[in-house]
Order: C-alpha cells, then structure tokens, then sequence
C-alpha cells in the first residue's frame, strides 16, 4: 500500500532523494560548489547544510577536477560521496578525472578497488544560457565503459534513482534536466528507490516507437497526445538509463510498431540517438517498415535569443511534423 | 614606478562619466530583465565599475581584452558602443555578437574584446595566448586578463600564470576580487586568501589595489603595463571591490548580511569619486548631473536601438559553426 | 609531374609537412610538451629545435589546458599555431577549451573571430600501454560542432593534409594513429597538399563496403586482400576527415556493394561507427541487403597483455570474419 | 619535530635491503624489456630508490599510497611482493592487478597502494578524497600522495593542494624532484623552480630534502607525518633527486649532457648509504654482499614466479568493467 501522493516538484523530489540518503547512510556526504551557503544553483540543495551540518555538506572551490576527483578517491576509500558538478557545461573541466580514473581503475586494478561514486549534474538547453552553457553531453558520456549514465525524466526516477545509484559499486552519472526541476506532480510521500536499468514505455501505441529520455520525453508525450488525434498511436519508451541501454525494451516496441523515431536534443552527428539508431538497424532491421529516423539538436553551439535556441532543439512540433512524415510519408 | 595620474577636469571627467554610464546601462537591464527583454543569466557589475574604468582607462588601442560573463563593465569601458551592447543583451542581431551571445558574451573585434566568458578560468589560457602572438610579432600590446577571485581555485589560474611568467609574455592579469564567488565567500575557497600574494608563487610582480577608487584602479594599471611594455613580462593586480547586487538575477544571498552589503555601500566607487571630483574642484556639482543626465539619455538611446532591432533569421543558424575565411 | 617516389615513414611525412609549414609562412609555430629537445615522445619533431629555433618551437610544461588555450588565443590573433598533445589521452585535459573555446567562439560571437588553430596528437590502441594511454577518441570529438577532424592514413594524407589544415579558417584536429609511425612507404619527393575533405575510395569492390580509416584502414585492406582469395571483393572505403562525414561516398558504394561493414577501434556504443552505421540506416536503407554491421573496439579499458590488447581492438582475422558473415550468412 | 631517527643496525639493513631490491628488480626489469618479456613504457626509478624506501619506512599499515607510473619502487618499499610485481610487468594473471595495468599501473589493496597512475598529476586528487575519507572517518591514517616536479605545472596540482589545505586533509604530498619531467629541465616548464615554495601559496608547511639520503628522507617524512597526525592539515615534501636511467625505454637523452649524469651518479643512494652504513659500524660489509644475494634470489624468484603465471583468459577481457559489488 503506498501512501497518499503529494504535489511536488522534480526538484523536490531531487532533494527528498539526497536527505534520505544522507539520513539513511552515514558514508554519504554531498560536495560541489555551492550547493551548501548559496543553496544550490538550482536550489535542489538548499536547507541541507543547516541540516546536515557542514562535514557532510561540503562546499568546494571552483576546481571541477579536483572536487571530481577527492569524490573518486572517497569511493575507493569506503565512502559513498555524491559529487554535484554545478552543470555538464563544467564537467568537461573533470572529464579527465571521470574517463580515466573513475571508469578505468576498477577494470585496470583487476577488480581490487570500486568507484561507488555518484556524480549529479544539470544538463541541457532552454533556458537561454548560451552556448557555454547550454551542452547536451550525456549522450556523449555515454560512450564511456565503466560509468553507468543515468537521465530521470519523471518525479518517480528523480526520487529513486539516486539510492539505487547510490548501492551501485560503479561510478554512477545522473543527468538533471535543467527544465524539469519546475515540472510538477504527484508522488506518494513514501515514494522510494527505483531500479536503475531498463527502459520505461510511457505509452503504447502502434504506429510508431518514439524513443527519447529526459526533457524530450515530455515533449514527446505532448506529441503523442497531438498525434493520436491524427489517429497515429505512438509508443513512447523513456531510456532512462543512457548506459547501459535497453535493447530489449526498444527491440520489443518495435517489433509491434515497425518504426522508429529517436528524440535527443544532443548534437545529432555522434549522438545517442545514433547508436539508437544503429542497434536498431542491427538488430530490427527485417521488422522495420521503413529507416530509422532521427530528430536531435542542430550542430550548433547553442545560441542566446529564444526563437534560436527552440529551432536549435527538438520540439513538440518538430517531433509531430518528423513523426507524421515518417508514418505517412508523402 | 608611474606616480598617481596627473588628474586634469577632463579626466576626472571622463573617469567619472564612464562608470555612470556603466551604472546607469546596468540598472536599466535589471529592470529589462523584470520585463522579460532580457533573459537567461545576467550577472551586474553594480559596485565595480571603477576596475573596469580604471583598468580602461590606461589601456591602448593595441592591448587585447579576455573578459567574464560579468563584462558589461569592461565592454562599456572599453569603448564598445552601448546600442550594440544593449542589442546583444537582448539578443538582437544588431547586437555586438549578432545577438548569440547574450549578456556572458560579448565580442567585438575593432576594440580587441575577446569576449565574455562563461567558463570561470576559461579565459586565462586564451589571454596567454594573445600575449604570445604579441610578442611573437613583436607587437606593443598587453593582453589584458579579467577574472574573478574564484576563478584564482581553477586548475586554468595556476597553468596560465606559471605559461605566461615562464615565456615573460604581455599579460596583464587582473583580479577582480569582490570577495564572493556566487556564494562561496573566499576565506571558503582559499587556503591562501591574500590572492595577490599567489602571484609571487609564480615570480610575477603583482599589486594589491583598492578596486573602489577608480584613480588608483587607473595609476596601479598604469604602473603595471610601464613593466609589461618593458619586457618584464606579465604583471598582476588584485583589485579589491564588491557587488553590490546578487550575483546574477537568481540568487537570495542567502551567504551574505544585508549589513555587509551596506557597508560596502559606503564606499561606492561613483559617489566617492564623484564627491572627490567636487572637492578638489575638478568637477562641478552641475557636471555631475549632466554625466547622469548624458548617460540617461544614452541608455534611452541604446534601448530604442536594441528595440528596433531585428532577429537573427532561423534561417541563419547554423552561420559561422564553420567559418568560410578569417574574418580581416 | 610528380617528382621521383622516395622511401619514407609516415612519421618523416609529418615531420616534412611541419617543416614545410614552418618554412612557408612565419605565423606557424609549434608548441606541446618535449616536441624541442627531448625531439617529440613519437620523434615527429626530431630537430625542429635546431632548425628553427625557440621561439617557433616551444616545448611547454605539463600544461594541456593552458597551452591548448593558448593555441586557441594565439589563433584568434592571427597566428597559426600547431599545437601537439602528446597523445589524445591526455586531451581530456584540455577539453574544456577545445569545447567552450576553440570550437564554440566563432558561432557564438557572430563571426567575429575565427580559431585557425591545428591541435596535432597521437591515437590508438596496440602498444601495450594499457588503459590510460590507449584511447581511440578521434571519433568521440567528432561529435563536437565547429571542430574539424581529420585522421589521416596513408602516406599522402599524413604529408598533405596538415598544410591544408592550416589554410582552414577553423580549428582542425589531426589524429595520427601510433602504430603508424614506423609505416613506410613511397612518396614522391615534391608530394604536398592534400584536400581535408572527403573520403577515399582505397579499394573496388563489389560484395560489401568496409568503412574505415586511420590504422584500421590497412588492417581493413589486409582483409580485403584475403577475402579476395575467397571470392569476396571488397570496397574499402577510407574516412580520412570524421567531421564532416562524407556521406556520398559512402552512399555511392553502398549502393554498389548493398552491405556495410564499419570498423574503427574505438568503443562501440556511441562511437564514430554508430553514426556511420545510422546515416546509411537513413540513407541507404533501400539500397541494403542486409543490416549495416559494425566492428568496433571491445567496451573495456584496453588492458596492458598484447593478447588482451589484440583482443580488444579490430584485426585482421576479425574483420574478415565479420565481412564473410555478412557476404555469407549462415 | 621528530629528531634524525635513531638508527641501529636492523634498521641500516632494512633501509639498505630495500634500495638494493628495488635496484636489483629493476635491473632486471631493465634486461627482461631488452628481451620482450615487458612491453609498453617501463620507467625506471634508479638513482630515486631513497626517497621511496625513506618515505615508505615512515608510514603504517593505515596509510595509503597514491603513486605514479614510476612505481616499482613506491610499490617494493610499501611491501607489495616482488613476485606478483613482476607478473604485473609481464602481464601474467598472478600480477598485482592481475596483469591488466603492467608497469605503469600497480595497485595493490592490501597494502593500499591506490595504483601507479599515467597521467601526470591524475593522482593528486584521488589523494585529495583518500585524506577525506581518513578525516570524515575519524582515521589515523595519512594519504601519502607521490608525483614528480613535472606534474606542479598541472592544473590537479593546484587545485588539490588548495583543497586539502582549505580542508585541512591529512595528505602528504611527495613532490620527487628530479630535475626533469622527460625532457624537459625544471627551468624550462616552472617560472619559480623552487617548488617547495610553492606549496607555501596553498599554506601548507614544506621542507626541502637530500632526496639521495633515505635517513633524511625517512626523517622528513617523520617529521610532516607528525604535523599531519598531529590535525595540522597537508604537509608538503620535496625531495631533491635523480634518475640514472633514461626517461622510459624509448628516450635518447638528447636533453641533458653524460657528464651531468655521471655527477649524479657519484651521489647514488645505495653506494652512499653502504659506505656511510659500515663506516658508521652499522653494518658490515659482509651484510651487504648478504642483502645484495638474498635480493638476487629474490628477483630470480620473482622472474621465476612471472614466468609461471598464466595469462588472463580472453573470454574474462570485460570482467571488472562494471563491478558486481564493492570488494570487501
Ligand atoms: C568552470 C565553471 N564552474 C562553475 C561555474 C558557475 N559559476 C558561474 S559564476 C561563478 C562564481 C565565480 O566567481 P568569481 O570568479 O569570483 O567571479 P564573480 O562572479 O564574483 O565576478 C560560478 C561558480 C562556471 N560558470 N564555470
Ligand atoms: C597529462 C599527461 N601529459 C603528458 C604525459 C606524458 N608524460 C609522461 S611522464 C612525463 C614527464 C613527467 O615528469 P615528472 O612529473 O617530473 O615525473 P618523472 O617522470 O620525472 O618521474 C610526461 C610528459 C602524461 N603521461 N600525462
Ligand atoms: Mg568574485
Ligand atoms: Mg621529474
């Protein structure tokens, strides 16, 4: 039985997430910049300091690899840190530390040391932030063996995720949309850990798979909703988990659908949605009634002004117009 | 060793006028900000202008510029036309950068400005760089680095200033150290917090100035590019300074009483100036008014270009991601 | 007409090209770590010192950030700086700059500055040097807009492309796959310039297309030579620039040969072979008797024993193995 | 502070033994990549051997050792078998790592030995959570924490020393200062080449030490591990050394003049420490004929281990990828 749901906002349910964690297990402590006085750059953080005391609540410096890299060095020590990197704009400044010291000493030491390290950061465009801030990349560090990607999309995963990610020995990135820490809805106050591997079908359908995680999948919800009235039923699956991915689930879908539309908002050349895309030619290539398609960010650095940066990303339009052509091409 | 400028009426004019007009661009995009015309981030410089004029100020038409996202001031300063600034902030194409940067990225390259920057220390490499291809054409000019104190924590800080000290490069290294860093206060970034005294970990002369008097600001410049043209290599100055305001439109200063804001607010870099100028019979009350007055209505101005300008065509998007020649 | 071939390395053929820009045009200059005395870890640079002195070749500290920066700033002011990162693991280090700077400022400033910059460094797996010096991240830069990448393979390219790299008003990454630098071949003596753009077709075939490019590219064409003596002719396309894809080309030969076959040594999920395999999913997908096929590196840290570094990356008994299940399918 | 340790002859023996295995074992190693039975980049640590064995003489079993890719001595000195050792640089499965990391990347759990590291400076933050994870537990613990003066110019240099001292960390860093980071000559890549200096900006105590003397190495290592058990936070050691050999297996030595080396060489660590050993009737001259033989049969039984090892199965290349649980 699970209790009455309560109105709350991912980011909310972000911060319930980090205070039962830290409440439930004395190894771990958050650490970032500015996640403690200032109270988060996008406020998911604030209170916690005054709660949880300043030892476990560890503003740093701005030294993105530094930070980065005591998190991995307190994993292989015992501890359970959760590493905020203020956004994935900034993560580049650690990639170093995360590629070639997090994903690779378990592997390299022969299985003697883990990482179980959890690094959160916020990722994607939308909020007219510009081209330095404004990246995409959790595709990109999804390339990466050793690290499992994580991208919440619903106030449910954004709850559960992290104590799963948390009892996971691996380096564990998870992905926060920007602009889902407004998004509201309702979660049972006893809301807890959700596993963090498969994918999710938000919604069945028969005419199309649109697969797609994170912002986009709201976005492609709405789509589908618009879509239907068209009477083209789209299937909805949220990857979740960037790495490593769901055949499975995916395969499956399209088994029934026999097309695909993959929805990222990361540059498309090199992007998930490309090796989406390639599995599924690998492995539905003889179920699928046409080639798979692709909508994803434009190669752009992502500019300023607003009607720039909406035509430099996926949109509801764009995923309807891409989804229409694709089950009824002209 | 430059002595304290020689102030003449025209200076303290000049001086003075420029951080009004910086004051008064900002205060009118705080309040555009309100009414949705500018959007994403916008960080103010309210309380600092007299590092950006005085730093400025001392400057040639050969040195470079390598700028923050908190660069209104520096841009204002630098000369770069207030329409054009106004219209970048709203993104309009007739803005300094065609409108993509917005607010964290202004460029223009007839005054050498480098550009606004996001990344905290992500500048510092590029100013070495700028250094170097002057002394490698064996130019006159200073590449001029603006950072805050919390990019001194970055990885960037350290590896640029031991670059440019090992080379004896142009690079003028100022630090605009207002104490926070969003709302790290610094005695929480730093195990060292006297920042001017790092520099000396690399052998680069370095000052410490008051970062509210603007003629200090100017003769400490002064005194540090004499050094840097003379083939002493890089020069760094710590100007110590405030904000007086959030630092960007999202932030409860949560980390800082409103006393200490006050405080510092005593000091305020025009009024002090300002009621200096007066003193010393350099300025008239009325001049003084009429800065304000000159400014208003410039900033009026730069509204109604940025008003009348038109958006970058959709069309256009993907313009300069490669770039068909070296821009001339 | 061509000057008398001479017999040369591909390491000699870079040093050449460097000399001559050096010689050609006195905005070039080099600068990385031990590229002057120490005379470059690969000897690329051997005696550029002497020739050319301090001040045009500059050995640097362990600094990859801030030199890398310092390309860029040096470019932006009208220099034209090669700078070399001694190998592509330790680019991460530099990767916010290459990212945030080099590739996103001309965009983001409206044009106003170009980044005419050529970072240089050495790629690949196969020399025993284990997990953090055995990256194949050529492919994952590829992702990155305003980039170009190049990776060039034979003789010609390692000689011709760097000038070009040079003219181009955009920042240019030149892969040079380590096992290649002992390659020795024949070059006539006045060889220079080559395009940076588009593919090369290395060899004509008629069963199925091998998409390749750098080191792979001869165990590609080892392959093909080998199949040829089972009866299976293939066309073995060579990449050369990763960004941009040449599409045509490799459209043209798959609508030839109707089978794809990518390798690259690279990680497989999001790798450069994914969005190879996904264009001509989208492109070719009427042309194709069978599901594009992929053969990539394995998903592990390349471990330091030959036998499991072998393991880890394409050869050329696997490549035929591949391209024969694909031709013949059992 | 802690005087000159005290030292009688179990200890001269043991500090001597050590040098003389790590010397012997990388003889040999020396000789078995001549031979192909090691692969990859071998970086010796001949001339260095004192600054391992006096630094590791001071440590307990609660500290930990974070190192670089010139670990074969940090490893030997911390008390990982010369056995498994050698199979690691063979590749074998009975190898520290079970032969995946090879030279450059010895790790050993038991005797937390955080691994050898092959990027320059990738270790100083692991070494940063290690002092962390020590302090928030309540540990006596030190995180000690090796790198060579190439690495001060990194970026991970500064950083980590600014947070552990901002942090007070329980890190000893080991800067082993021998005067070049492959070719390149201390003077060329550090515009302060004092480095011990340097720590000074971060705050942190530092001492300059005869890196070819082991008792003043251990006694220096005694002495900040002191400090730093003592709360005092991050301490910092730059030990003054030489590397006989070249960089790696693939270096010509064009940088530096023979006779440059050959005055070094008239410093080795082992010789100096022997004469210095029996001259003080510590030991006798026989003990060290002794140690150099129970040495040399311990690297034939370590070659002899090596040889025997198996290789890891291919079918097990992604095991340990992703890790099934956090090992115990
Ligand atoms: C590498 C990086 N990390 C984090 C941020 C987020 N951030 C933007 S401004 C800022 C504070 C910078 O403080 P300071 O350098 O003192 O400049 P100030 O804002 O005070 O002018 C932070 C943390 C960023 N932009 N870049
Ligand atoms: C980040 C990085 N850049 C470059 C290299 C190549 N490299 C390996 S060792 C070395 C020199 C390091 O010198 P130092 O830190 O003094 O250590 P030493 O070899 O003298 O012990 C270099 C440049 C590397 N491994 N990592
Ligand atoms: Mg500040
Ligand atoms: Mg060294």
């Amino acid at each position: 039985m699970t209790a009455a749901p309560l109105k709350i906002t991912y980011r909310e349910a972000v911060k319930q997430a980090i205070r039962e964690a830290l409440a439930r297990d004395p190894r771990v402590f958050l650490m970032g910049e500015d996640i403690g006085r200032y109270g988060g750059c996008y406020a998911v953080t604030k209170g916690l300091l005054q709660e949880f005391g300043e030892e476990r609540i560890r503003d740093t410096p701005l030294s993105e690899s530094a930070f980065v890299g005591a998190g991995i060095g307190a994993a292989m020590a015992g501890l359970r840190p959760i590493v905020e990197v203020m956004t994935v704009n900034f993560s580049l400044l650690a990639l170093d530390q995360i590629v070639n010291n997090a994903a690779t000493i378990p592997h390299m030491s022969g299985g003697q040391f883990a990482v179980p390290l959890v690094i959160r950061m916020a990722t994607g465009a939308g909020r007219q932030l510009a081209a330095q801030h404004s990246h995409s990349l959790e595709g990109w560090y999804a390339h990466i063996p050793g690290l499992k990607i994580l991208a919440p999309a619903t106030l449910e995963d954004a709850r559960g995720m992290l104590w799963s990610a948390l009892q996971d020995p691996n380096p564990v990135l998870i992905f926060e949309h920007v602009n889902l820490y407004n998004m509201e809805g309702e979660l049972p106050s006893d809301a807890g850990a959700v596993p963090i591997e498969g994918a999710a079908l938000r919604r069945q359908g028969r005419d199309l798979s649109i697969v797609t995680y994170g912002a986009s999948l709201h976005k492609a919800l709405a789509a589908a909703k618009q879509l239907a009235g068209q009477g083209i039923e789209a299937e909805v699956i949220d990857l979740r988990c960037l790495r490593p991915l769901d055949d499975a689930t995916i395969t499956a879908s399209i088994a029934r659908t026999r097309r695909a539309l993959i929805v990222d908002e990361g540059w498309r050349s090199g992007g998930i949605s490309a090796e989406i895309g390639m599995r599924i030619a690998e492995q539905s290539f003889y179920d699928l009634d046409a080639p798979p398609m692709r909508l994803c960010g434009a190669e752009v650095p992502i500019p300023y002004p607003k009607h720039l940066e909406d035509a430099a990303i996926p949109q509801i339009e764009t995923i309807i117009s891409a989804a229409t052509s694709l089950v009824r091409p002209s | 060793m430059t002595a304290k400028p020689h102030l003449d009426g025209a200076h303290a004019r000049r001086l003075l006028g420029q951080m009004i007009r910086i004051r008064l661009f900002e205060e009118k995009c705080a309040e555009l900000y309100t009414r949705g015309k500018i959007r994403g981030f916008l960080h103010l410089y309210i309380g600092e202008e007299a590092n950006a004029v005085g730093v400025m100020e001392a400057l040639t038409a050969d040195d470079s510029v390598v700028s923050t996202y908190r660069e209104h001031g520096h841009a204002l300063a630098r000369g770069i036309a207030m329409g054009p600034l106004m219209a970048e902030m709203y993104g309009k194409a007739n803005g300094t950068s065609g409108g993509r940067g917005g607010s964290m990225h202004v460029f223009d390259r007839a005054t050498r400005f480098y550009g606004g920057n996001a990344i905290v220390g992500g500048g510092l490499p590029l100013s070495v760089g700028l250094g170097l291809a002057e002394r490698m054409r064996s130019g006159r000019g200073a590449a001029v680095c603006l950072f805050g104190e919390g990019a001194v924590a970055e990885g960037e800080f350290h590896e640029s200033l031991n670059l440019a000290a090992l080379w004896k490069l142009p690079v003028l290294f100022v630090c605009e150290n207002n104490l926070y860093a969003m709302g790290s206060a610094i005695e929480r970034t730093e195990s060292e917090t006297d920042i001017h005294r790092k520099a000396e970990a690399y052998r680069i002369a370095s000052q410490r100035v008051d970062g509210m008097d603007v003629v200090a600001v100017e003769a400490a410049t002064r005194a540090a590019l004499e050094h840097l043209r003379a083939g002493e290599g890089p020069q760094f100055l710590e100007c110590r300074t405030y904000r007086f305001r959030a630092h960007s439109m999202f932030d409860a200063q949560l980390y800082r009483d409103k006393s200490e804001v006050e405080r510092w607010k005593e000091r305020d870099p025009i009024k002090r100036f300002a009621d200096w100028s007066v003193a010393a019979r350099l300025l008239h009350k009325t001049d003084i008014a009429d800065l304000e007055k000159a400014a208003a209505v410039e900033v009026d101005q730069a509204v109604a270009f940025a008003e009348a300008g038109d958006w970058e065509s959709v069309a256009d998007l993907g313009k300069f991601v490669l770039m068909d020649k070296v821009p001339a």
